[in-house]
Formats: C-alpha cells, sequence, structure tokens
C-alpha cells in the first residue's frame, strides 16, 4: 500500500518537475512548484521524516512561493527566451547523471537496517537522547544539542538572507511618508475573504506558537513555527493592507527580531562558556545537566523561530515595498 | 457493529473519492474558468466532508478525530472563501462568463 | 584569559558572529565601520594565538557543546588551517582599517550597516570553514560565507555587479550542492561526518564506486567554488565589479578557502584510500592547473581593465596553487600552500593600490591610469613592489613560492622539465602583464585632469605600504609561512600510517 | 519495498537532471532559480532516502513502543540544508527584482547585450 | 670601522642618497647635485678602504638573513668584486660631475628621478659586486635591470619607451627564463651557491650537462651581450649620454661580463672547465660575437651605435679571455674591464659633449670638429686608441694579459680573433679621428659652438687621463687580480 502511495508521488513528483522545465509562463512554474514542494514533503513524510515533510511544506509550498510571487509581481510573467546550448547542457547532466549511476551499483539495499549509515552513529544519537536531553524528538536533539552549532550557522544563513535582500532593496519605506493613493488598501473592500482571514487568523498564530513549543514532542521546532507565523502575518497584510501590517510590526522592530533571534542563540552558546562549559554545552545552564540542556534547546528553538519571523516578513515588506 | 462502521466509512470513502474525481474531470472538462471552479468546487466541499467523515469513523473516538474535526472545519471555511476571492480577482481581471458565442476564443481559456 | 585560550577555536568564528547582528543595528555613521573593524581586528588577534598555540602544542581540538566526536562537531586547527586563519583575518583587517574612505564612497550611508555586517558573516564563514572537522558543518559555513560574499559583490556600484554576482549566485550554489551530494554519498558508505573518522572508516569501505563518485563531486563542486580553471567564469566580473575593498579581502581569501577544502578532502579523505589516488589527482589535475597558468596569465596581458586584468592573474596564481598540489610531494605541497600565503599578501597588495587608483583616476582602464604614477608615486611604489611580488623577483614574497614550485618540479626529474618552462614563461606572462600596467602609470601623459579632486586617504596609503613591506619581508624572512606550510605539507602527505 | 527504494533512487537521479539542466541551459534567471530548487530538492531527497529503516518510523519516541527507528541524522542535515536552499533562493530573487529595474529584463541574454553596448 | 659594516654600509649609502636626493630636489638643483657628488664620493672612500685589507689576503663577508634552508643572502669581498666596486664608485664621482653638465647642457626633465634611480642602480652594482652566492647575485642583478629600465626610458616619448621595453624585455626574459632555472639547478646539484675559489661543482656534474649548464649562464646573463642576446644594447641608445655611459663603462655590460666571469671562476672552477670538453663552445661563441659585432661597427652611421656595437665586440673580449681558462687571460679579463670601461666612459663622454655642444649624432657631421673642440676630441682619440689597442693606452695592457694567456694554451683561435678584431677596431675608429682632425668643416658655420660645460669637459679629461694613466700604473690591479687565479696553475 505504502509502496504504491509512494511511487504514485514520485510519478506525479517528477511529471510536475518536467511541467515546470517546459512551461513558459513563470506564474504557472511557481504555482507547480509548490505542488512539487507538497509532494516531495509527502514523500518525505513515507520515509519517516516528519519535521522535514513539515518544513518543506512549510518553505516550499509556503514561503517559496510568496517569495517567487511577489518576485514575479516586480518582475515579468513570461519567460521570454528559449533554452540556450541544449547540446551542452544535456551532456554536462548527463555525465552527472552517469557518475551518480555508477555510485549506485554499490549503494546498500534501500531501508537496510545493516547499511553503514545507520549502523555508526545514528544509533548513539537514538540510545543517549533519552539518558542526556530526555525528549521524545530525536531530531530535535540531535537538531538542537548534538549538532547544535550547524543549526547557529542555519540560522545565520537565515539571517544573511535578510539583512543581503534589505541591502539590495531597502527595507521599504516607512509608515505615513507614503501619500495617500499609494496605500495599499489589500482586499479591505472584499467582505468575505476579510472576515475570514480575520477568523483563521488568530488560529494560524496559535498553531505557530504550538509548532514553536512542541517542538520537543512531535514534529516541529523554530524554523516552520516562524514560517507559520510569518505566513499569518503575510496574510494579514494581504488582506487588511500592507500599512496595517508594518503598524503592527513596524520595520524596526523585525530588524530588532532578525538580529535579537541569532544574538539569543550565540548568547545561550556563550552562556556555557561562561558558566565553565564548551560552548553550546547546554548541560552547564542548570543544576541537573538533563534540564540543562531542555532548557538550552528551548532557548535556541526560540531563537531560531524570532529570527525565522523576523527574516521571511522583512524580505516580504523589502519586495512589496519595491512593488511601489 | 465495527463491520457496520467499517463498511459505512467505506461507502462514504468510496463516494468522496467519487465526487472528488468528478469534480477533477468537471474541472478539465468544463469551458471557461467560472464554470470549471463550479465543477471544483465538488471536490473540495463534497469530496472532502466525504472522505474525513469516512476517516473518522475509522479513526472512532480519538485526538486523531478531533484534528481530523478541526481540519474540517478549516477547510470548509478556506475552500468557499478562496473561491469567492479566485473569482473575484478573475472578474477583476476581465474574463468574461462562457457564451456559446465566442466559444472559440475562450476555447484556450486557463 | 588563561581560561579562554581553550575556547580560542570556537571564538575565531563566534566573534564576528555575535558583533554582526549588532552591527545591523548602528545607525550611526561610521560606528558600523568601527565595530566591524574591531572585531577583525580580534579575530587577527585570536589567530596570531592560535598559530602560537599550534606552532608550540601541535593541533587543537574542540568539541563544540562538549559532544564527543564523531558524534557531536568537532572544530580543529592544525598547521594548515592555522595558516589559513591568519591569511582570512589578516586579509579582513588590513581591507577594513584602510578602507574606510573607500568604502564610504561607494556604499551610500543607509546601507552600511548591512554591508558591514555581510562582511563580519563573510569572515565568521571563512573562519568556521577553517576550523570545522565536518564535512557537513563545512557546507553551513560554506553557505554563510557564500551568501555574504554575493552580498559584499552586490555592493559594487556599478548595475554589472549584478548579472555577474548572479552567476556566482548559480554557479556557487552549484557547487556546494555538489559537495552536499558528496558528502551525502560518503555518509552512505561510512555513516559519519567527521573527517578524521571518516578517512578511518573509508579504509573499511569495500565497494569503492560510491566513494569514487563522491570524490568527483566534491573535487568539481569545490573546483567550482575555487575558479579552477575551465570553472573560474563567474570570478573575473564578480572581482571587476564590486567594490574594491572587497575585491581585496575576497580576492586575498575566498578561492583560497575552496582550495583548502579540496586539499582537505583529497589528502585527509581519499588519499590513500582509493587505488591510484595520487595518479588521479596528477593526471586531472595537473593539466588543469597548467591550462589555467597559462590561459588566465595570456588573457590578463591583453586586459584593458585593471581590475579584470588582476583577476585573470588571479586565476593563474591558482593553477600555481592547484600545480604544485598536483605533484603529490612533500616540496609540491609546501610550494602550493606558501603560495597561498604569498599570494594573499601580494594580490590583497595590489588590489589596495588600485582602490587608491580609483580615489584618483576618471576609470580603471589602463587608458585612465597614464601619468598616475606622478600624480601618486606612493601609491604606485608600493603597487611595483607587489607586482614584482606577483611576478616572483627574488626578494620579494612571490619569488619564495617560484623557487619552491620550481625546485619541486625539478624533483621529478624530466617529467619535471616541461613544468619548469610552463612556470617560467608565466612568470614572463606576467612581467609582461604588469609592464603594461606601469608603462601606462609611469610614461603615458594624463588623457584628463583628475576628475575627482578627493586626495588619496592617507590610512589606506599607510596600510598599503604595510602590506608592501610584508611583501618584502615574507621574501627575505619568510620563516613563518615556511614552517606552517612545510609542516602543513608534511601533515598532508605523512598522516597516514 | 526495495522496489520503492530503487525507485527513490531514479526520481532523485531525473529529478537531478530535470533541475540542472533548467539551471544551465534556461536563459530566464527566475527559471534558473527555480530550477535551482529542484536540484536541491533532489539532493534532500537522496539524504531522506538514505535514512529510511525497514519498518521504522519517524525518530520521535512514543508510548506506542516502536523500537525501530528511521535515522534521525539525515533529516537533521536535511533541515538545514532546506534552510540554506531557500535563505539562497531569497537573495537570488532580490538581486532579480534588482536586475530588473536596471536592466529593465531578466534574461541572461538581453543582459549581456545591454552591458555590450 | 669593520670591514663587514663597511660592506653594509656601502649597500646602504647609496639607497641613503637616493632618499637625501629626493628630498634635496625639492628644495633646489644645487643642494641635489651636492647630495649626489658626496653620496659618490662617500661611496668610493667606503669601498676604497676595504683595499688594503684585501690586498693583504684576507676576505671579509656577512651573512644577511637565511631565505630558505642553504639559500642566504650573503656577501662576501673577493679581488674580482673588489675591482669591480672600486671601478664602479670611482667612475660613478666622474659620471655624476659628467652628469650635472651634461642634464643642465639639455636641461631635461625629471632630473630629480634620474639622480635617485641612479644612485639606486650604484647601490645594486655593489651589490653584485660583493655578492657571496649566486642568489646574492641574481637578487642585485636584477634589482640593476629595474632601476636602469626608467633611466633607459628617460626621454619618455613613444620611441623611447618601445626602446626601453626592448632593454627590459630581453634583459628579464634571458634572466628569468635562463639565470634563474641555473641557478637552480646548480642548487639543486650541489646543494648551495656560494662562490668558493676554484668552484664548487667539480664531481656534481659532468658530461654534456656542464656545456648545457654553462650555456644557460652565458646566455642567461644578458647583460654580457654575447650574441644574439646583444639587441638590448642599440637599442638603449635612445638613453641620455650619461646613462649609455652608466651601462657601458659603469654597471651594466660590467656586471655582465664580471657575472660571468666570477660564474667561470667562482663556481665552475677553471680547472674542472678546461678538463670538460663540452664548454669549448663558449670561445668560439665569444670570437664570434667579437668578429660580427666590429664588422656591424664598420657599417653604423650614427655615433653612439658604432659605439654600442664597439662595446659588445669588447665584452666579449672578457668572455672569451675567461673562456680561454688560463691563469694569465683570466687576469686579462679582469684588468680589460677596467681598461674598457676607462676607454668607453671617454668615449661616451666625448660623443655626449659633441651632442650637447652641437646637437651632432652623425658621423659624417664631425669633419674638422676638432677644432672646434679640441679637449673633446682629443680625449675622443685617447679612448678611441685604448678600444684599439695602441699603447699607451689601458687597452694595450689588458689586451697584451689576454694575448699572453692565449698563448699559455696555444690558442690560434683566441689570437686570431684578437688580432682581426684589433685591424677592425682600427678600420672603423681611426676614420673618425681622421674626419675629426684633418678635414674641413663643410656645413656652413651657422652654430658656432666650442667645448661643452666645463663640468662635461672637466669629466671626460679626467677619463681619459686616468686611460692613459692605466697604461702606467697598472700594478696594483694585477697584484689585487693575481690572487685569484694564484691558487691554480
Amino acid at each position: 500500500m505504502i509502496v504504491i502511495f509512494g511511487i504514485f508521488l514520485l510519478t506525479l513528483l517528477v511529471i510536475t518537475a518536467i511541467a515546470i522545465v517546459r512551461t513558459d509562463n513563470l506564474f504557472v512554474a511557481v504555482m507547480l512548484m509548490g505542488i512539487a514542494s507538497l509532494l516531495i514533503a509527502g514523500n518525505f513524510f513515507l520515509l519517516d521524516a516528519a519535521d522535514v515533510a513539515l518544513t518543506e511544506a512549510a518553505v516550499g509550498a509556503g514561503i517559496s512561493t510568496v517569495l517567487f510571487l511577489s518576485a514575479l509581481a516586480l518582475t515579468s510573467e513570461r519567460e521570454r527566451s528559449k533554452s540556450s546550448n541544449k547540446i551542452l547542457s544535456f551532456t554536462v547532466v548527463a555525465t552527472a547523471a552517469l557518475v551518480l549511476i555508477y555510485a549506485t551499483f554499490d549503494k546498500p539495499r534501500f531501508g537496510d537496517p545493516q547499511a553503514p549509515s545507520q549502523m555508526h552513529v545514528a544509533p548513539w544519537y537514538l540510545e543517549k537522547t533519552p539518558e542526556y536531553i530526555d525528549i521524545p524528538n530525536v531530531v530535535t536533539a540531535v537538531l538542537g544539542s548534538f549538532r547544535g552549532y550547524d543549526t547557529l550557522g542555519e540560522v545565520f544563513v537565515v539571517f544573511t538572507a535578510g539583512i543581503g535582500v534589505l541591502f539590495l532593496l531597502g527595507s521599504g519605506a516607512p509608515l505615513g511618508s507614503l501619500p495617500p493613493e499609494k496605500i495599499n488598501e489589500g482586499l479591505r473592500h472584499h467582505l468575505i475573504p476579510r472576515v475570514v482571514g480575520r477568523v483563521l487568523i488568530p488560529f494560524i498564530l496559535l498553531f505557530g506558537l504550538y509548532v514553536q513549543f512542541h517542538g520537543e514532542y512531535g514534529p516541529g521546532g523554530g524554523f516552520q513555527a516562524g514560517a507559520i507565523i510569518a505566513a499569518a502575518i503575510i496574510l494579514f497584510a494581504l488582506l487588511e493592507g500592507e500599512q496595517r501590517a508594518m503598524a503592527v510590526l513596524p520595520t524596526r522592530l523585525l530588524l530588532g527580531l532578525m538580529a535579537f533571534g541569532p544574538l539569543l542563540y550565540v548568547a545561550v552558546g556563550v552562556a556555557g562558556i561562561v558558566l565553565g562549559g564548551n560552548f553550546l554545552d547546554y548541560s552547564v545552564l542548570s543544576s541537573d545537566s538533563v534540564k540543562g540542556q531542555q532548557l538550552g534547546i528551548l532557548l535556541i528553538e526560540a531563537g531560531v523561530g524570532i529570527t525565522v519571523t523576523g527574516v521571511l516578513l522583512s524580505i516580504f515588506h523589502a519586495f512589496a515595498a519595491r512593488g511601489r | 457493529m465495527t463491520t457496520l462502521v467499517d463498511i459505512l466509512s467505506w461507502v462514504l470513502l468510496t463516494l468522496g473519492g467519487l465526487s472528488v474525481l468528478i469534480g477533477g474531470i468537471g474541472a478539465l472538462r468544463m469551458p471557461d474558468l467560472y464554470t470549471r471552479m463550479h465543477a471544483a468546487s465538488v471536490t473540495d466541499s463534497m469530496g472532502t466532508i466525504l472522505v474525513l467523515l469516512g476517516i473518522m469513523l475509522q479513526a472512532g473516538w480519538s485526538l486523531a478525530t478531533i484534528k481530523l474535526i478541526a481540519i474540517l472545519l478549516f477547510l470548509l471555511l478556506t475552500g468557499p472563501t478562496s473561491s469567492n476571492a479566485l473569482a473575484s480577482a478573475a472578474l477583476l481581471a476581465g474574463t468574461r462568463p462562457f457564451e456559446e458565442a465566442d466559444q472559440d476564443d475562450n476555447e484556450g481559456q486557463e | 584569559m588563561n581560561a579562554l585560550v581553550a575556547h580560542l577555536p570556537a571564538l575565531q568564528v563566534v566573534v564576528p558572529m555575535i558583533v554582526a547582528p549588532l552591527v545591523v543595528l548602528l545607525r550611526p555613521r561610521g560606528l558600523a565601520w568601527a565595530a566591524c573593524t574591531m572585531a577583525s581586528v580580534l579575530a587577527f588577534a585570536i589567530a596570531i594565538q592560535l598559530v602560537q598555540g599550534v606552532l608550540a602544542a601541535g593541533p587543537v581540538s574542540y568539541l563544540m557543546g562538549s559532544w564527543p566526536a564523531p558524534y557531536g562537531i568537532e572544530l580543529k586547527v592544525d598547521t594548515l588551517s592555522a595558516l589559513m586563519l591568519l591569511v582570512v583575518t589578516g586579509a579582513s583587517v588590513f581591507s577594513l582599517v584602510g578602507g574606510r574612505q573607500s568604502l564610504d564612497a561607494q556604499i551610500d550611508e543607509g546601507r552600511q550597516p548591512y554591508f558591514y555586517a555581510a562582511w563580519l558573516l563573510a569572515l565568521a564563514g571563512f573562519s568556521g570553514i577553517v576550523v570545522a572537522a565536518d564535512a557537513f558543518n563545512i557546507f553551513v559555513f560554506m553557505e554563510v560565507s557564500s551568501l555574504a560574499s554575493y552580498v559584499l559583490i552586490a555592493g559594487g556600484p556599478d548595475r554589472r555587479a549584478l548579472p555577474a554576482v548572479f552567476k556566482y549566485l548559480i554557479m556557487g550554489t552549484i557547487g556546494a550542492t555538489f559537495y552536499l551530494i558528496g558528502v551525502g554519498l560518503i555518509y552512505m558508505m561510512t555513516g559519519t561526518l567527521n573527517l578524521a573518522d571518516m578517512e578511518v572508516l573509508i579504509h573499511t569501505v569495500a565497494a569503492q564506486r560510491p566513494i569514487l563518485a563522491a570524490a568527483g563531486f566534491i573535487t568539481v563542486g569545490l573546483a567550482l567554488k575555487a575558479a579552477i580553471f575551465p570553472l573560474h567564469v563567474w570570478l573575473p566580473n564578480a572581482y571587476t565589479y564590486a567594490p574594491h575593498m572587497v575585491t581585496a579581502f575576497l580576492a586575498a581569501c575566498s578561492t583560497k578557502v575552496s582550495l583548502y577544502i579540496l586539499l582537505r578532502f583529497d589528502f585527509f579523505v581519499f588519499q590513500g584510500n582509493l587505488e591510484g589516488h595520487a595518479f588521479q589527482f596528477a593526471a586531472y589535475l595537473m593539466p588543469l592547473a597548467i591550462l589555467g597558468i597559462l590561459v588566465g596569465s595570456a588573457v590578463a596581458m591583453f586586459e584593458k581593465n585593471i581590475k579584470r586584468l588582476l583577476a585573470f592573474s588571479s586565476i593563474a596564481q591558482i593553477g600555481y596553487i592547484m600545480l604544485g598540489a598536483s605533484f603529490v610531494t612533500v616540496a609540491g605541497l609546501t610550494a602550493g600552500i606558501v603560495h597561498i600565503f604569498n599570494h594573499a599578501l601580494a594580490k590583497g597588495a595590489l588590489f589596495l593600490a588600485v582602490a587608491l587608483f580609483a580615489t584618483v583616476a576618471a576609470g580603471l582602464r589602463l587608458d585612465d591610469l597614464k601619468g598616475i604614477a606622478r600624480r601618486m608615486p606612493w601609491t604606485f611604489g608600493a603597487f611595483v613592489i607587489a607586482a614584482l611580488s606577483l611576478i616572483g623577483i627574488p626578494g620579494t614574497a612571490g619569488f619564495i613560492s617560484k623557487w619552491y614550485l620550481i625546485s619541486a618540479a625539478m624533483e621529478l626529474g624530466t617529467a619535471g622539465l616541461p613544468l619548469v618552462a610552463v612556470i617560467l614563461v608565466s612568470s614572463l606572462m606576467a612581467v609582461v602583464y604588469v609592464w603594461r600596467i606601469v608603462e601606462a602609470a609611469c610614461f603615458g601623459e594624463a588623457t584628463d585632469e583628475p576628475t575627482s579632486p578627493a586626495s588619496a586617504p592617507p590610512m589606506l596609503v599607510a596600510i598599503l605600504w604595510l602590506a608592501a613591506a610584508a611583501n618584502i619581508y615574507f621574501g627575505l624572512v619568510p620563516e613563518l609561512p615556511l614552517t606552517l606550510s612545510g609542516d602543513a605539507a608534511a601533515e598532508l602527505l605523512n598522516h597516514l600510517p | 519495498m526495495e522496489i520503492l527504494g530503487l525507485y527513490n533512487y531514479w526520481v532523485f537521479a531525473i529529478l537531478l537532471m530535470i533541475g540542472f539542466y533548467a539551471v544551465i541551459a534556461k536563459r530566464n534567471l527566475v527559471k534558473k532559480l527555480i530550477g535551482l530548487l529542484l536540484f536541491q530538492a533532489a539532493v534532500f531527497l537522496l539524504y531522506i532516502t538514505m535514512g529510511k529503516v525497514d519498518g521504522g518510523t519517524a525518530p520521535i519516541f512514543s508510548d506506542g513502543g516502536n523500537a525501530i527507528f528511521s535515522n534521525p541524522l539525515p533529516q537533521v542535515l536535511i533541515l538545514t540544508a532546506i534552510v540554506v536552499g531557500i535563505s539562497t533562493t531569497a537573495l537570488g530573487l532580490g538581486i532579480v527584482v534588482r536586475l530588473k529595474e536596471e536592466y529593465g529584463s531578466i534574461e541572461e541574454h538581453e543582459i549581456q547585450e545591454i552591458d555590450e553596448q | 670601522m669593520s670591514a663587514e659594516s663597511t660592506i653594509l654600509f656601502a649597500l646602504i649609502l647609496p639607497l641613503a642618497g637616493a632618499a637625501g636626493i629626493a628630498l634635496a630636489g625639492r628644495i633646489n638643483a644645487n643642494l641635489r647635485e651636492t647630495v649626489t657628488l658626496v653620496t659618490a664620493g662617500g661611496l668610493a672612500m667606503l669601498v676604497w678602504s676595504l683595499l688594503p685589507s684585501l690586498l693583504a689576503g684576507k676576505r671579509p663577508g656577512v651573512t644577511v638573513t637565511e631565505l630558505m634552508p642553504g639559500v642566504e643572502i650573503a656577501f662576501r669581498v673577493e679581488p674580482l668584486g673588489m675591482l669591480f666596486a672600486a671601478l664602479a664608485s670611482g667612475l660613478w664621482i666622474i659620471n655624476s660631475l659628467y652628469s650635472i653638465g651634461y642634464m643642465r647642457g639639455n636641461n631635461e626633465k625629471n632630473q630629480t628621478r634620474f639622480y635617485v634611480l641612479f644612485a639606486v642602480s650604484l647601490s645594486a652594482t655593489i651589490g653584485v659586486a660583493f655578492a657571496g652566492n649566486l642568489i646574492t647575485l641574481f637578487l642585485f642583478y636584477e634589482i640593476l635591470t629595474l632601476s636602469t629600465y626608467p633611466l633607459v626610458a628617460h626621454k619618455g616619448d613613444e620611441k623611447t619607451i618601445r626602446s626601453a621595453r626592448v632593454y627590459l624585455g630581453i634583459l628579464l626574459t634571458t634572466s628569468i627564463g635562463l639565470f634563474l632555472p641555473a641557478i637552480i639547478w646548480t642548487y639543486a646539484v650541489a646543494g648551495g651557491g656560494d662562490f668558493v675559489p676554484g668552484g664548487f661543482l667539480a664531481g656534481h656534474i659532468e658530461g654534456p650537462a656542464v656545456g648545457l649548464l654553462l650555456g644557460l649562464f652565458v646566455f642567461g646573463i644578458g647583460k654580457a651581450a654575447v650574441m644574439p642576446v646583444h639587441r638590448w644594447l642599440p637599442a638603449a641608445m635612445v638613453a641620455p649620454t650619461p646613462v649609455s655611459a652608466l651601462l657601458h663603462a659603469v654597471a651594466v655590460v660590467k656586471a655582465g661580463v664580471f657575472t660571468i666571469t666570477k660564474v667561470i671562476v667562482y663556481v665552475f672552477g677553471v680547472e674542472f672547465l678546461f678538463a670538460e670538453p663540452s664548454s669549448g663552445w663558449l670561445l668560439y661563441a665569444a670570437a664570434f660575437t667579437i668578429i660580427t659585432a666590429s664588422i656591424v661597427a664598420l657599417r653604423q652611421q650614427n655615433l653612439k651605435r658604432l659605439l654600442a656595437y664597439s662595446t659588445i665586440a669588447q665584452l666579449s673580449y672578457v668572455v672569451m679571455a675567461a673562456a680561454i681558462l688560463k691563469p694569465l687571460a683570466e687576469i686579462g679579463a679582469a684588468i680589460h674591464m677596467v681598461a674598457h670601461a676607462f676607454g668607453k666612459i671617454t668615449l661616451f663622454f666625448a660623443a655626449g659633449a659633441i651632442y650637447v655642444a652641437s646637437k651632432k649624432t652623425e658621423i659624417n657631421q664631425l669633419k674638422g670638429i676638432g677644432r672646434r673642440m679640441p679637449v673633446t676630441m682629443t680625449a675622443f682619440t685617447i679612448g678611441a686608441l685604448s678600444m684599439i689597442g695602441v699603447p699607451p693606452t689601458g687597452g694595450f695592457v689588458s689586451k697584451w694579459y689576454i694575448l699572453a694567456g692565449a698563448f699559455q694554451d696555444d690558442n690560434y683561435v683566441a689570437l686570431a680573433t684578437i688580432i682581426l678584431s684589433t685591424v677592425l677596431n682600427a678600420a672603423y675608429f681611426l676614420p673618425i679621428i681622421y674626419m675629426a682632425w684633418f678635414m674641413r668643416e663643410e656645413d656652413a658655420p651657422g652654430n658656432e659652438h666650442g667645448e661643452a660645460p666645463w663640468p662635461a669637459v672637466l669629466a671626460l679629461a679626467l677619463t681619459a687621463l686616468l686611460t692613459i694613466g692605466f697604461f702606467f700604473f697598472h700594478g696594483a690591479t694585477i697584484e689585487l687580480e693575481r690572487q685569484v687565479v694564484e691558487n691554480l696553475s
């Protein structure tokens, strides 16, 4: 049953991908890309990667689509030129693929519990997580603590992207500086979406917080939560007009969030040093090392969430401001 | 009892799947956007409701059911809203409803 | 203080990371610059500390979150990484301290906080790569540094910076993704991400195909990022249209960091594990290196724009480094690694000088530079010194690497003679392209009066002369880079049982 | 189950090729970025596939007491990789917007032509 | 002050002088030229003060720094280098004197740059002379090339720059392309490059390789202008006359032949080369250069070009003498450097003086010029005679020793070459002298001119006297140089 479902998803995925490359309408391509992300997410779910599936859905289908659309609104919807130097491209791509196929000859059997990748470090995580950190979600444990340094880097990648977009596009005109006719009304005159949106947005925010703080127990964590919360506020901006959204979260504040998240994360790491451990060593945060670990993970997840929310909203505003 | 529930749920699931299929076919076959949306709405109203009900019966009384109910509520809220937004957007964009007379130029309309 | 010494490897990365978000919030003019400079000076100090530590007590290892390797992430600083840290942080300090005015002129004030934050993130990224001992962690910091570099380059005043940086972004991401595929394949076969652990475990892997494929993907991906010859297309424009100080900074360290990863993987992970690795290394990389040297120099000989000219010469110099490595001998590796250091010195100084020219000259085409030597004799003097170092005239740092490269080639016996010829020919090409600049600057009559009355910032001149002096100093007293690179080369080759 | 595994690898290879092709061959910058996303998504698939264990479940301890878990590590890596990918895309889109403003085009060759004159 | 510190001071003084000149140039010309002369004098005193200890058989040396294991920057004074240094530093005084007259006479531009670089190139020359090993020598050899390039290109117009490019191109190409590999090869086989009396390559390398290595050296040292790497010398004729004097007499070409002699004596070792047949070609190459250059000189109309080709020929005298590989010949080589320096500098000063006074550059314009510029032409005559080798001039002494060396080895090729070239020299110098003195000046006396400015005249008179003087008082030089070869034969 699972097998059929998986094959079904994957086939759809390939078809979608081909369609994406073939269409010359970028709008359609972006939409299809969102669908492809959903399909991949579903596939990840089949492969027991709940967290990844959630993230892929939130990012691929949600955030990246929004970003692409707001970019397309500023550029153009049609792809004017056909692809160039096909032969060269094909040869390059084919070589890469051939190398991969060559590689797959010796690869271990799919799902083989004896495969080296399952034998070496992975069991250690599964075995030690209850002892050292004692939270159900091993992914969160590895992400937050065992490989917390990678996550720190990830946060800074997001941060870099944020300041990059702000550097390129500017952080948008501050509130009130615009003439009234420029004010973006959003869908304020369309009753139904507005009412429904008002009903929904609180729930979405709630769900975001749930994902944020439930990350230790189920799928989820700072990044997904940040994406969801940002999505809620973007929805608000679409419905009520950007200015109101900015009134709620002014750009300076967003900038503050953007900077505060990484700082919080690094601060937790430095606290480890100050309290006599290594960098990012949460055990020393509390007298009981397990409690310390949990506290640390909670804090850094908060840092991640704040960063992502701030960055995504700043990017959205930067794009939107460019449209005026 | 359980068999009864099973049968019932299977019936619901099948009906749901059927209406999803119909909705899909309609979305492909209908001549213009509005009619297509009309057909598609079968999917996200009828189809979803039936399927979710069917799954609920499978799940019995548990946390899953609560979640399913929540999902159902949200779908019932969002589905019509999005259709409405889409339709009004199309109207703003100047897409005219379909008439026999100008079938040809509306053929290719997506 | 002593308590902190143990944490230096982490602090090397963390210090710029802490300052970067703060910089974003700094509005008042110049404050961002000051904070950024302070941070990189601090990083430089840490790097020096680490170098001393490594020379005194051998490699330093650091366990992130005090989780044991390979389960947690390990940082390791050996002589090679110490040398790289010196180059990276040094380049940042030099370009920042000297570059204030030049950057003020090229980046408008409102955007400066973001710019300096990006600068610090690039610094953090490079340092992070250099100290990391974990394959995936290298990927993460590679992305931090890459994204930051894109931002920095996009800061260029000329709109042509944008297509250049977009190309860089595409190719850089492809490179990073290739690297990711390679790491994935290795992980599939070994189940670890820690480099040292990988090396041990790859021995035990019976099936070599995925490992070979991984080697291919990693090499190609990093070659893309390091602009090794056929994959260099992103580099010239990126360097040409970036802000001058960014060019100075990146030219000194960015591609070299990718080369550094390449060396690490090829010698620590693959070498001794793949059959005929040395042969493959020589067979595939040496021709590319030679082509890169010749083509890069040849194009540079005919370039009109001085920044492009120097960019192409960079491609040739990267070829030297690869050539040295592709000998797979201690002498060759020493030559390659010491050239990483020396070329950073020379190129950095050259681009600093270019920045100074830009403050006075109308443009950066050779015609715009006519008679610049009379207008700014001091800058020009330093420029010539650095250029001689680039050519490899004795008494300059460049000569040391050339000398080692040639004697390494001679070690190969008769097979080495063609290589010696290549090196000498390319040196002569370097003479040609350098001398085109010198002639234009010395004897060309200034076509137009200085369009910008702005005078050269004295601080930058001072820094430039410091760099030029370093070129001379390390040409006459090269113990430090030689010891470091010699040890590193020995370590790279002989660490296997 | 094995068939699904093989199929996963095939799809990984195919997706990789499609995305990579789009990146190289397409001259529309937005299309290039979309191709880049596909390209990376393929790699994600590779990682997640290698982490699957027969009869395993998501590595989350539950009262159910299922002893077999799939490998958490690749999932962690991919979580990070996804974030990195979206960040790169965001930056790329920012550059595209600026390009459109400066050159009035988002087609690679058109921009080149504008620069050449 | 100890000999070691003297060596270092001799290197630093010209540089300090250069800085001083640069500063003084901001103030005024007189001060600048005073500084120049003072520096030159000081340098000469420093260098000559080393002479006694050398004659006493000492070999003072100093190591500055170690570049790489076995590769040092080191200095060691020995008779050959001492001779060269003494010559260069001495002639610098006279040359500066002359420069002042010349540069003012044609009020050239960028005079400060000129004097600064002149000082720098002198420092480089001293470095070459006192170098204790191949790398040090190479280092200063390159500095000399680079610092003289702007001097050659002084005028700065298109044509000049093109010629200057030839100058730099050939010298750098040969040095980096051939000289450097030769050096690295030497270090590779012998594990070091310190100059040792009697050479150190014996036993490290044999067979045809010796000839090849020798070839790399000889043609790599482009400054010696052994054909076919002589093209830069005529090209450099575009330079102002004092620079030509510097190139031909004081520093550059002398550095070339000096280096070759030094390599033959202190790297290969005379006996080693003599025993090694594959090195014989050098003699023939030198002989060929002598004859060809002399024949080319015959057909020159421009005075300075003629002098240039004569220089090429005379340089190969030194190379050939060294290549005869006999003690007397080595001495001949050494003192021919001196003799030729005196003679050739006189000739160039004269040519320059003529140019300054009358703007004449072609030979056929010189008819009857002797009456207008008697002192200059007398000096010119003396220089020419020295080139030919007529007593009582320095040229005779050196030729005598070279011939003697050739007889030691019954080397008939060398003998024939010398005799033939002497005839040729006479054939292209005597007509000029004849024209100058005995023919009547034909062009209407449109430009009434007398002698050049007095410093120039004084300078060339001095060098002419030196040329004569060297004929009578060359004992000290012989004494010094005998030490070079006393350990052989």
